[in-house]
C-alpha cells in the first residue's frame, strides 16, 4: 500500500482540502474513522483489511461540513455512496476530494483473521473494487478470496417460503429492534433533517420498540432506501441486535435491478430510480 | 449462611425447578441475556465476553405501557396498567451488570417512585458471578468495581473449576431465595473461593474518577469535547446497551379511534431530538455537545446527585460503537488532561 | 436438439407420407423427435364439434403426458393438431376455473408451460443455415406455390409468429431449398376442409380455385403443411379433373417432402410415391439427375 | 374545535337505504361534534340556511355535510359555510349517496358505512386549515397550435374579440386537411372555395401572428402565464424578401424525386416548393432531403432565378419565445396507415387489402385529391396505375376503425359520410360507372346527413352492401374484391377497377409528444382528453389549455369549427378578468426539515419546485432547500408522497389529515 | 365459534379524478357492490405514500386497495407513473416480509369505468374474505392492549 500518511499530508500541503476523513489504527488491526484537520493529525492514518467504516456518512454531518472542502479515503463501495449523494444534491463534487482505494476486500469484523471465511459479504462479487469516481487512486487490485454468498442464498430461501413463514421470520427479527437507530445513523444515505420515524404529527412510525413500531420502522427504512441503498452494509454492522437488515436492502436492490436494470451509486448523472419513471414500467400486478 | 458449593448440574436443576414454578430465569447466553426455556440452556461461562446488551431490558423494558386510555366525546378515561406479579431470577450476571440495579434504583426513586421499575426489581433475584473476561474495553476497576465484586448481587457465584461453583449468599433476599434449594448445596471448602478470586485478572485502573469529575466541572467549553465528539454518529447504541443509561421518552399511541396507550420508551442523549425544544431551538445542537453530555452525566452529574458513577466499566458501548469510539480511551484522556492541570 | 413430437392420427393414417417424411428429414437435420408416449386424439374435427370440454380434455391429456415426460416443447406437424393443442393451452391459461375442471376430467395435473410449435416454427428454430448446410441438391426447377390454408397461421391472437393475412414465413423456408416461390392469391383460401366427406362438390369447387390460381401464377408444384389440405388438393384432384375436362394436374407436396428432396432423400423415403398425383416426371427427373451428379 | 354535522336525506335517495337519523345520532357522539342534524334536502335553501344558522348560533368552526358526491355539491356547501363567516375550506363532504345509498341494499350495513365515512370526514375537518384561494395574473394572449380549419376558426374568433393570437403550424402552409378536400358533405361545397378566404383573413389579421413551418418546442408556466418556445424551422427562404412569384419552383430541376404531400403522393413536386397554389403564406420551402444543393452543392438554380435574393441556404432553425395566457390545441388527425404494420405491435395492418401493393387501392384522402379540381388529375376520375377511367369502384368503410383486431375500436365518425360523398362525386362525373360500398352500419347522424346518404343510394344509384371485405387481389388488371353480403347471406365477389378504403382518422403520430410538452393527458389512442366528456368537452385537464377539432376525437368540419369557437370562447372567458383564482391545494415546504434531496423536484410534472438557498446572517449559504412556485403547483401531492421526511406537504391533503382518516377506520 | 361470516375491513386510497369519480359513476348507475371498502380520497395516486398503506394495516385493515387513473390519463400527467414505480418496489418489499399479495391490491379505474370499479371492489373483497382476518398483523397490533 502506498504511503498513506504521505498522501494524506499532501492533501493539506497542496491546499486541496481543509480536512481529511481517513482511518486511524487503534491497536494493531482495529481501525476507526478520524477527521484530520491538521497535517500532523494524519500520522496515524492507515489502510488495511479492517477499514470497515463507510466514511461518506460524515459528508452530510454538520460538524464535518463546516470545514469546507474535505478529502476522503473511500473504497469502491463507499464511492457509490458519494455518487448517490451527488445524485441527491447532498454534496457538491468540487467540495469533496476523493482518494479512491483499490480494494481487495475487507474483513467482516475486527478481531478476525482475513480469509475467505471472514471476508465481508458485501465484498463478494464486488464490481467496484476500483472506485467509479475519484480524484486520485491508490493501491492495486489483487486476487480476492472467494466465498459463498450466504445472504443471497438466504434471500432466495425466504422468497420461496409462504407469506406466513416469511412473516414469522421477520417478525422475530424485527422484534429484536431496540430503536437505537444505529442503522440509520451509520447509513450514508440517511441524511434527512428529521427522520420520518422521529416525526410525531402524524406519527406514521410509532417510536416504541414495540412489535408494530419495529415492523413499520424496518419496512419503511428499507423502502426509503429502495433503489438508493448502495450496499455498504454499515446498517447491519452497526446494529447491536444483529438484525439482518441487509436481507431487505439487498432484496430491494435485486428488485431494482430486475425491474429497472438499475444499480445505485454507479453514475451521478443517472436519474434516480424513485423520481423517474418509464412508460413501460411493470404493470402486471395492477388490475 | 456460610459459603456453599454447588455443581453446574445442580445449578441447572435449580433453574429447571424455578422454571417449573413459573419463574422467569434470565441468563447470559451466546446471543444475550435471554429467558431460559430449560435449565440445560444455562452456560455460566465466566470467561465469556459481555453480551451485546445488558439485562436492563428485564427491569426497565425498551418499551412498556404506563397507562391506557379511552376517549369519549368529551372525556378521557384512564386505566392503570396491571403489572404481572412474577418472580424473575437473573442468573450468572457479570458483576458490572449486577451493579446496575443499585445505581438505577436511585434515579427511579428520587423525586418520583417509578413503580414499574420497583415492582420488577423487587421481584428480581440477582445471582452474580465472578468475571474472568477482560479485554481492551473493560475498565470496571476505574469506576470502583472489580471482577469479583458482589455488590448488587443477592447471591454470588465463584467458579472453582469446570463443574463446581462457590455460592455466597449476599443479602437476606438471597438467603430467603436459596432456602428451598438446600438439597443442591454442599458445604464449602475454606479458602478455595478466595484463591479463585485471587487468580482473576483485573483490568488496569486507567483513570481517577474523582479527578475526571473535577476536570469536567471546570472544562465545560474545553476543545477536547469537540475533538472527540465530532466523530460520533448520533445513534443510541451506546445508551441502549448500557446497563445504567436510563433516559426515557413518553409517547401516546392510539390503537384505534378511541383507545390508546401511553408508552415509556428508551431514549438516548445522542439523538439530536433529545433536547430539541418546541420552539425549534436546540441547546445541544451539535454532536460534540451531546457527547459531552453523555460523559458529563455519567462522570459528574449523576455522581453529584446520587453519589454513584453512572458507569460500571463494562465497555459495552465501546465494543458496539459503529465508529469505534471508546469511552475508556476518552475518559482516560480526560484523566490525563486532569493530571496535566 | 431433442424435441417432443405429437404425430396425431393423420400422420399414421391418411397422411402417412407426411409422417414418414417428417421423421426422415428431421433425422437428417439432427433433430431427435421424442414421441409423446401413449398419445391420443387431439380433439379436432368431430371432437370439438361434439363437446368443447371433450376437445379440451383430449388435448390437455396429451399436454399432461408430455409434461410428465419432461418435454419443454412439442412439435405437432398436423395443422389441426397444432391448433387444438395451442388453443387448449391458451384457454386453460386464461381460465383457472376451466383448467381445474379439465384437470378433474383427465385426472391429472397440468402446469401448462409446454410450448407447442408447428412445422414452420420448428424449421425457424433449426434455422435456414442448418438446411443450407445439409443441402444436397438445389430445387431450382421447382416453382412452388406455398399454400397456408386456414389453420397454419391461425388463430393469430394465439400464434403471433406471422401475419395472419399476409404471411411470408412459408415462402422464406421454401426459398432455402432453391425452389422459386410464386406470388399468388389463394394461399389462405379455404380448401373445403372437412366437407371432403359429406359435400365433395364443395371441395371440388374450392380446391379447384386454389389449383387454378397456383398454376395461373406459374407454379409447377403446390406445397402444403396440413394433412387435410393435402387430401383435398391431392386426393381430390382426380375428382376435380373429372368434373372439369381440360383441367391440368399439379403435384402437391408436403413441406417436409420438399425439404427432404433438397436434403437428398428419395421419393420412397419421403413417401412421395403414395401421392395420387404423380410428382411430375420431368421434375422428378431433374431432381434425380441432380442427385446423380 | 366545534364541528357541526349535517346529514342530507336527498329526498329518499340517501334516506331509503341509510338510516339518516341513526347516522346523525352516531355523529353527535364523535369528539368535537357539537351539533348533528339531518334534513330532507340539505342543498336546498332551507337546508343551507340550517347550516348557516347553526354556524351563527353555535359558533361552529367546522362543518361536515353527509350528502351526495363532493363533485356535485362541495361548492354549494362551501359557499354556504363561507357566507356564514367560516372559511370555506373548513367544510368537508362525506359521500353518502353515490358511495353508500345507491350502491348498497342492506340498510344496516349501509348505515354503518355511512357512519364510518362521516367519522373520516369529521376527523379530516378537524385538521383542515383555513385557506385562501390563490390569485394569479393573466397574460391575455392566445397560442393556437395547428392551422387547420379548427385552428383558423379559433384564431379568428379570439383575434376578432381583440386579443392577440400566435398561430403555429408545422407545415409550410395553413389550411390543414380541409384544403386537400374536393367537396364537402352534405352540401357539396367546394372545400377550398370556403376555406381560402379564411386562410387569407388569418394572414392579414393585425392581431394574429402567423408562424408556419414552426413547432412548439417547450411550454413552461401555467394557466394565464405560459412561456412558450417555438421552433421556427429553416425554410431556406427569407419570408421577408420572398414575393411568392413561384419562379424558383418552376425552374427547380428536381421534378420527379419528391412526392407531393399535399397530393397524398399521387403527384410529384419540386425540391423548392409551395405545397399548393393557394398556400398561405405563399412562400416556398426547400426540401433538404432532395435538393441538389444540400446533397452536393452543385445546383443553385433557385438562387439564380430569384430576383429578390430570398434564397438563404444558410438559414438556421430559430427559437422564439412567447408569453401566452391560453393555449388552444388544434393539431388535427392523420389517416390510419394501412400499407405496413403500425409501430404498436398489437395493431395489424390490412395486408389483405393490398394497399401500397396495388396502385389503384387508395385511401380516403387520395381519393379526395383525385376528385379535386386542383388535384393531379384536375378532377378527372383516373386511376393511378394507368390513368384509365375506372368503371367500377369499390368503397370499403371502417378500415382501421371499429376493428379491434386490426385497428382501433372507436368509430371514426366521418367515414360513412365521406364515402357517400366520394361515391356520389364519382357517379356525378362517371355516369356509367358503378359504385359499391361495403359498410358495417351507416352512421349518418347530423343535419342533412341521412338525407345525403339516401340521395347517394336512391338518386345516384350507389350500391350499398352490408358486409366486410376479406381480401382483394389483382387478376387481369381487375381487383377482385371478395366479401360477404350479410343481408343476403352470400359471399360476394366484385371485379373492380379501383378500390377506395375509408381509412380511419387517427391521432397524429407525435400527439403524445406534444401532450407531454404541454403537460396534458391523452387517451390510449393518442387523442387529447377533455376534462369531462359532457360538461367540459373543450377543456383539457391542464388549466388554460383548450382543445379544438380532431385532435380530441374524430370529427367533421362543422363539429371542428363549433368546437374551435367554443375553445375560443373559453380562452376569452379566461381573459375576462385580470386575475385568476385557483384552488389553494398546493404543496408547501417546511424549510427546517428539508434536507434538499430534491426528489420532489424530480417527480414534479410542472417544474413547480425551485431551489432556494438558506443563508445565515452573514450571507453564507447554509443549505439549499426546495421551494414551491405556487403558480406552477397543481396540487397532485406526488412530491409529498416522495419526500422521505415529509418536509413538503400538500395543503388540503396533509399527512396529518390523511392519517386521521386512516385512524378513524376502527 | 363464530357463525357470522367474516366481513373484512378494507381501506382504499383512490385518486379524486378517476377512481373516486368512477365510484360516483357506479353510484349514479345504481350498481351494487360489497360494502366493506372505505374510500379515502386523494388528489392523485402520486400522493399515496407507502406509509399510509402500512398505517392502514396497523389500524386494523384486512386489506388495502389502491386505485387511480390509467397510465397516460393522469390528471397531473405523471403522478400515476411515479406511483406505479413506488408500488413496484413497495409491493415486492411487503411480499418479501410476508404481507400476502392478496391483501394489497392495485388497480386502474377511470372515471368512466363504474363497472370496473364494482368488479375491482367485489373481486378484492372476496379475495380478502377468502384470506380471512389479517391475524398476523393483528397479533403485533395487540402486543400491548388494555390489560390484556
Amino acid at each position: 500500500m502506498d504511503d498513506i500518511k504521505k498522501i494524506a499530508r499532501e492533501l493539506f500541503t497542496s491546499g486541496k482540502v481543509n480536512a481529511v476523513l481517513g482511518y486511524v489504527s487503534i491497536n494493531g488491526q482495529r481501525t476507526k474513522p478520524f477527521l484530520a484537520t491538521k497535517p500532523e493529525e494524519t500520522d496515524n492514518f492507515i489502510i488495511n483489511k479492517y477499514i470497515l467504516n463507510n466514511l461518506t456518512v460524515y459528508l452530510t454531518k454538520k460538524e464535518i461540513l463546516k470545514y469546507g472542502k474535505i478529502g476522503i479515503f473511500a473504497k469502491g463501495c463507499d464511492v457509490k455512496a458519494i455518487v448517490a449523494l451527488l445524485q441527491e444534491s447532498q454534496i457538491k463534487r468540487e467540495e469533496v476530494y476523493i482518494v479512491g482505494i483499490n480494494c481487495n476486500g475487507v474483513c467482516a469484523d475486527f478481531d478476525m483473521e482475513f480469509s475467505g471465511e471472514t471476508i465481508a459479504l458485501k465484498c463478494l462479487n464486488c464490481e467496484v473494487r476500483t472506485p467509479k469516481l475519484y480524484d486520485e487512486l491508490i493501491g492495486t487490485t489483487e486476487e480476492m478470496p472467494k466465498a459463498d454468498d450466504g445472504k443471497l442464498k438466504m434471500i432466495r430461501k425466504i422468497e420461496a417460503l409462504s407469506s406466513a413463514e416469511k412473516w414469522d421470520i421477520f417478525e422475530e427479527q424485527f422484534d429484536k429492534c431496540i430503536k437505537c437507530y444505529a442503522c440509520r445513523q451509520a447509513c450514508p444515505l440517511c441524511y434527512c433533517e428529521r427522520c420520518i420515524s422521529d416525526k410525531s404529527v402524524p406519527r406514521w412510525i410509532e417510536s416504541s420498540a414495540s412489535k408494530r413500531g419495529n415492523f413499520s420502522w424496518n419496512i419503511i427504512r428499507a423502502f426509503h432506501l429502495a433503489g438508493r441503498c448502495i450496499g455498504c452494509n454499515e446498517c447491519e454492522r452497526a446494529c447491536p441486535m444483529e438484525i439482518p437488515l441487509s436481507l431487505l436492502n439487498r432484496k430491494m436492490a435485486m428488485v431494482a435491478q430486475e425491474e429497472f436494470k438499475y444499480v445505485s451509486g454507479l453514475d451521478p448523472n443517472t436519474p434516480t430510480l424513485i423520481g423517474s419513471y418509464d412508460l413501460k414500467d411493470d404493470e402486471d400486478f395492477i388490475e | 449462611m456460610d459459603e456453599k458449593i454447588i455443581t453446574k448440574e445442580n445449578l441447572k436443576a435449580m433453574c429447571s425447578e424455578l422454571l417449573k414454578n413459573n419463574v422467569d430465569v434470565i441468563s447470559p447466553l451466546e446471543n444475550g441475556y435471554l429467558k431460559l426455556k430449560s435449565g440445560d440452556e444455562l452456560t455460566l461461562d465466566s470467561k465469556a465476553k459481555h453480551t451485546k446488551a445488558s439485562f436492563k431490558e428485564y427491569v426497565f423494558p425498551k418499551t412498556e405501557p404506563i397507562i391506557f386510555y379511552k376517549k369519549s366525546q368529551s372525556d378521557v378515561e384512564l386505566l392503570d396498567v396491571k403489572m404481572e406479579d412474577k418472580q424473575t431470577v437473573i442468573f450468572g450476571a457479570k458483576p458490572c451488570d449486577v451493579r446496575s440495579i443499585g445505581i438505577l434504583r436511585k434515579v427511579f426513586n428520587w423525586d418520583y417512585k417509578d413503580e414499574f421499575f420497583n415492582v420488577r426489581t423487587n421481584n428480581t433475584i440477582t445471582i452474580g458471578m465472578m468475571c474472568q473476561f477482560c479485554d481492551d474495553f473493560c475498565f470496571c476497576t476505574s469506576v470502583g468495581l472489580s471482577p469479583v465484586s458482589s455488590e448488587g448481587s443477592d447471591i454470588f457465584l465463584i467458579p472453582l473449576d469446570e463443574n463446581n461453583f462457590a455460592l455466597r449468599v449476599i443479602t437476606p433476599k438471597g438467603e430467603e431465595f436459596i432456602k428451598p434449594f438446600g438439597k443442591y448445596l454442599m458445604d464449602g471448602i475454606k479458602g478455595k473461593s478466595e484463591a479463585a478470586e485471587k487468580n482473576v485478572k483485573f483490568p488496569e485502573k486507567v483513570f481517577d474518577s474523582e479527578k475526571v469529575k473535577e476536570w469536567i466541572t471546570n472544562n465545560f467549553e474545553n476543545e477536547y469535547w469537540n475533538t472527540i465528539g465530532k466523530m460520533c454518529l448520533g445513534c443510541a447504541q451506546c445508551a441502549f446497551v448500557c446497563p445504567v443509561c436510563h433516559c426515557f421518552d413518553i409517547v401516546d399511541e392510539d390503537y384505534n379511534y378511541t383507545e390508546g396507550r401511553r408508552m415509556k420508551n428508551w431514549d438516548g442523549c445522542q439523538f439530536d431530538m433529545f433536547t430539541l425544544h418546541a420552539s425549534g431551538h436546540n441547546p445541544r445542537d451539535i454532536q460534540s455537545k451531546r457527547y459531552r453530555q453523555r460523559i458529563s452525566h455519567k462522570f459528574k452529574y449523576y455522581p453529584d446527585k446520587f453519589n454513584e458513577i453512572l458507569c460500571t466499566g463494562c465497555g459495552r458501548c465501546s465494543r458496539g460503537c459503529p465508529v469505534s469510539m471508546d469511552i475508556k480511551e476518552i475518559v482516560t484522556g480526560i484523566g490525563e488532561l486532569a493530571n496535566k492541570v | 436438439m431433442q424435441i417432443g413430437y405429437y404425430p396425431g392420427c393423420s400422420l399414421s393414417g391418411t397422411a402417412k407420407e407426411y409422417g414418414k417424411s417428417v421423421r426422415a428429414i428431421f433425422k437428417q437435420l439432427d433433430v431427435e423427435l421424442a414421441d409423446v408416449t401413449d398419445w391420443s386424439c387431439c380433439g379436432a374435427t368431430s371432437g370439438h364439434v361434439t363437446s368443447h370440454k371433450l376437445a379440451m380434455a383430449l388435448s390437455a391429456r396429451n399436454l399432461a403426458l408430455a409434461e410428465k415426460q419432461g418435454l419443454k416443447e412439442i412439435f405437432a406437424p398436423c395443422a389441426a393438431c397444432f391448433g387444438r393443442l395451442a388453443v387448449t393451452k391458451q384457454e386453460l391459461k386464461n381460465s383457472p376455473a376451466l383448467k381445474e375442471e379439465i384437470e378433474g376430467i383427465i385426472e391429472d395435473k397440468l402446469n401448462n408451460t409446454i410450448e407447442i410449435i408447428n412445422i414452420i416454427q420448428l424449421f425457424q428454430k433449426i434455422g435456414k443455415e442448418k438446411i443450407a448446410e445439409k443441402k444436397v441438391l438445389d430445387l431450382k426447377n421447382l416453382k412452388a406455390a406455398c399454400y397456408y390454408g386456414c389453420l397454419l397461421v391461425r388463430p393469430f391472437n394465439i400464434l403471433h409468429f406471422d401475419d395472419a393475412e399476409q404471411p411470408t414465413s412459408f415462402e422464406e423456408l421454401v426459398k432455402s431449398t432453391g425452389a422459386e416461390v410464386v406470388e399468388w392469391n389463394y394461399k389462405l383460401e379455404c380448401c373445403g376442409a372437412a366437407h371432403s366427406l359429406p359435400r365433395k362438390d364443395i371441395v371440388v369447387d374450392l380446391s379447384k380455385k386454389i389449383l387454378d390460381d397456383a398454376m395461373k401464377h406459374g407454379a409447377n408444384v403446390l406445397v402444403v403443411a396440413c394433412p387435410m389440405c393435402h387430401s383435398n388438393l391431392d386426393m381430390r384432384q382426380k375428382n376435380i379433373i373429372k368434373a372439369n375436362p381440360g383441367q391440368k394436374e399439379i403435384p402437391v407436396l408436403y413441406l417436409s417432402e420438399l425439404i427432404g428432396l433438397c436434403l437428398g432423400l428419395d421419393n420412397k423415403q419421403l413417401g412421395i410415391n403414395l401421392h395420387t398425383i404423380d410428382f411430375n416426371i420431368r421434375l422428378k427427373k431433374n431432381v434425380e439427375e441432380e442427385v446423380a451428379k | 374545535m366545534k364541528i357541526g354535522v349535517f346529514i342530507c336525506h336527498c329526498g329518499e335517495n340517501i334516506g331509503r337505504t341509510v338510516d339518516c337519523v341513526r347516522v346523525a345520532k352516531a355523529c353527535s357522539f364523535f369528539p368535537n361534534v357539537v351539533h348533528s342534524v339531518e334534513y330532507k334536502y340539505m342543498c336546498s335553501d332551507p337546508g343551507q340556511n340550517m347550516i348557516k344558522q347553526a354556524i351563527k348560533d353555535l359558533k361552529l368552526d367546522g362543518v361536515v355535510v353527509g350528502s351526495c358526491s363532493p363533485h356535485m355539491h362541495e361548492k354549494t356547501f362551501r359557499k354556504a359555510v363561507s357566507d356564514a363567516g367560516v372559511n370555506p375550506f373548513l367544510c368537508e363532504i362525506a359521500n353518502l349517496r353515490e358511495h353508500v345509498s345507491w350502491v348498497h341494499d342492506d340498510k344496516e350495513v349501509a348505515t354503518d358505512k355511512a357512519i364510518d365515512l362521516m367519522r373520516f370526514a369529521v376527523e379530516k375537518v378537524k385538521r383542515n386549515a383555513p385557506l385562501k384561494t390563490i390569485q394569479v395574473p393573466v397574460t391575455k394572449r392566445t397560442l393556437v397550435i395547428g392551422g387547420g380549419i379548427a385552428g383558423i376558426q379559433a384564431a379568428l374568433d379570439v383575434a376578432n374579440a381583440g386579443y392577440e393570437v400566435v398561430l403555429v403550424e408545422k407545415e409550410p402552409s395553413i389550411g390543414g386537411h380541409m384544403s386537400q378536400l374536393s367537396e364537402t358533405f352534405p352540401t357539396l361545397d367546394c372545400s377550398q372555395c370556403i376555406l381560402t378566404p379564411r386562410m387569407v383573413e388569418v394572414y392579414q389579421h393585425p392581431k394574429i401572428k402567423l408562424m408556419t413551418y414552426s413547432e412548439v418546442e417547450k411550454v413552461e408556466g401555467f394557466i394565464g402565464n405560459f412561456k412558450v418556445t417555438i421552433r421556427k424551422k429553416a425554410r431556406f427562404v427569407d419570408d421577408t424578401l420572398c414575393s411568392g412569384c413561384g419562379d424558383c419552383a418552376i425552374k427547380c430541376p428536381i421534378k420527379k424525386k419528391a412526392l407531393s404531400e399535399f397530393d397524398e403522393k399521387l403527384a410529384f413536386r419540386s425540391a423548392i416548393y409551395v405545397p399548393f397554389p393557394q398556400a398561405v403564406p405563399n412562400i416556398p420551402v426547400i426540401d433538404k432531403e432532395v435538393c441538389t444543393y444540400f446533397k452536393n452543392g452543385k445546383c443553385s438554380m433557385c438562387v439564380k432565378v430569384c430576383g429578390r435574393n430570398a434564397i438563404k441556404f444558410d438559414q438556421q432553425d430559430e427559437f422564439i419565445s412567447e408569453d401566452i395566457g391560453a393555449i388552444i390545441v388544434a393539431t388535427g388527425y392523420k389517416l390510419y396507415t394501412i400499407d405496413k404494420k403500425p409501430e404498436a405491435s398489437e395493431i395489424k395492418g390490412y395486408g389483405e387489402y393490398g394497399y401500397g401493393k396495388y396502385k389503384d387501392v387508395v385511401d380516403g384522402l387520395q381519393f379526395e385529391r383525385i376528385a379535386s379540381a386542383s388535384g393531379p388529375t384536375s378532377g378527372e376520375f383516373q386511376r393511378p396505375s394507368d390513368g384509365k377511367t375506372p368503371k367500377k369502384i369499390v368503397f370499403i368503410q371502417c378500415v382501421g376503425s371499429r376493428d379491434e383486431s386490426k385497428g382501433f375500436s372507436y368509430c371514426s365518425k366521418i367515414c360513412c359520410m365521406y364515402t357517400a360523398k366520394h361515391a356520389m362525386l364519382y357517379k356525378h362525373k362517371v355516369h356509367d360507372g358503378e359504385a359499391y360500398v361495403f359498410y358495417m352500419d351507416i352512421r349518418a347522424g347530423g343535419k342533412m346527413y341521412e338525407e345525403f346518404v339516401r340521395r347517394a343510394i336512391e338518386e345516384d344509384g350507389v350500391k350499398y352492401i352490408r358486409g366486410r371485405v376479406s381480401r382483394i387481389y389483382e387478376e387481369d388488371g381487375k381487383y377482385i374484391v371478395k366479401g360477404e353480403d350479410t343481408l343476403a347471406g352470400v359471399p360476394i365477389q366484385i371485379d373492380a377497377d379501383m378500390v377506395v378504403l375509408a381509412t380511419a382518422m387517427v391521432a397524429q403520430t407525435d400527439a403524445p409528444k406534444l401532450a407531454q410538452t404541454i403537460g396534458m393527458p391523452y387517451d390510449n389512442y393518442g387523442f387529447y382528453s377533455e376534462v369531462h366528456p359532457k360538461l367540459r368537452p373543450v377543456e383539457s385537464s391542464t388549466g388554460g389549455v383548450f382543445l379544438a377539432g380532431a385532435c380530441n376525437s374524430p370529427r367533421d368540419i362543422p363539429d371542428s369549427v363549433a368546437m374551435a369557437s367554443a375553445a375560443a370562447a373559453k380562452a376569452l372567458v379566461l381573459f375576462g378578468s385580470d386575475m385568476l383564482e385557483r384552488e389553494p391545494t398546493i404543496a408547501f415546504v417546511n424549510e427546517n426539515l428539508c434536507a434538499g434531496c430534491f426528489y420532489c423536484k424530480k417527480v414534479c410534472a410542472y417544474n413547480a419546485i425551485e431551489v432556494k438557498q438558506i443563508k445565515d446572517k452573514n450571507g453564507n449559504v447554509i443549505k439549499e432547500v426546495a421551494f414551491v412556485n405556487s403558480g406552477l403547483c397543481q396540487g397532485c401531492g406526488t412530491c409529498n408522497a416522495t419526500c422521505p421526511s415529509k418536509a413538503i406537504e400538500l395543503i388540503g391533503y396533509t399527512d396529518e389529515q390523511i392519517y386521521a382518516e386512516i385512524a378513524a377506520l376502527m | 365459534m363464530e357463525n357470522k361470516t367474516f366481513e373484512p375491513k378494507i381501506i382504499a386510497f383512490v385518486c379524486n379524478w378517476c377512481t373516486y369519480t368512477g365510484a360516483d359513476l357506479a353510484g349514479t348507475s345504481r350498481m351494487k357492490y360489497e360494502p366493506n371498502v372505505r374510500l379515502i380520497k386523494l388528489p392523485c395516486t402520486g400522493r399515496i405514500d407507502p406509509v399510509m398503506i402500512l398505517k392502514a394495516f396497523e389500524k386494523g385493515a384486512d386489506g388495502v386497495l389502491v386505485s387511480g387513473c390509467h397510465p397516460g390519463d393522469c390528471h397531473y400527467n405523471a403522478g400515476n407513473f411515479h406511483a406505479r414505480r413506488r408500488w413496484i418496489m413497495f409491493h415486492k418489499l411487503l411480499d418479501f416480509v410476508g404481507i400476502d399479495e392478496n391483501r394489497l391490491h392495485f388497480s386502474w379505474v377511470s372515471a368512466s369505468e363504474g363497472k370496473k370499479f364494482v368488479d375491482v371492489i367485489n373481486g378484492f373483497v372476496n379475495k380478502v374474505k377468502a384470506k380471512g382476518p389479517f391475524e398476523k398483523y393483528e397479533k403485533i397490533n395487540k402486543e400491548f392492549v388494555i390489560n390484556g
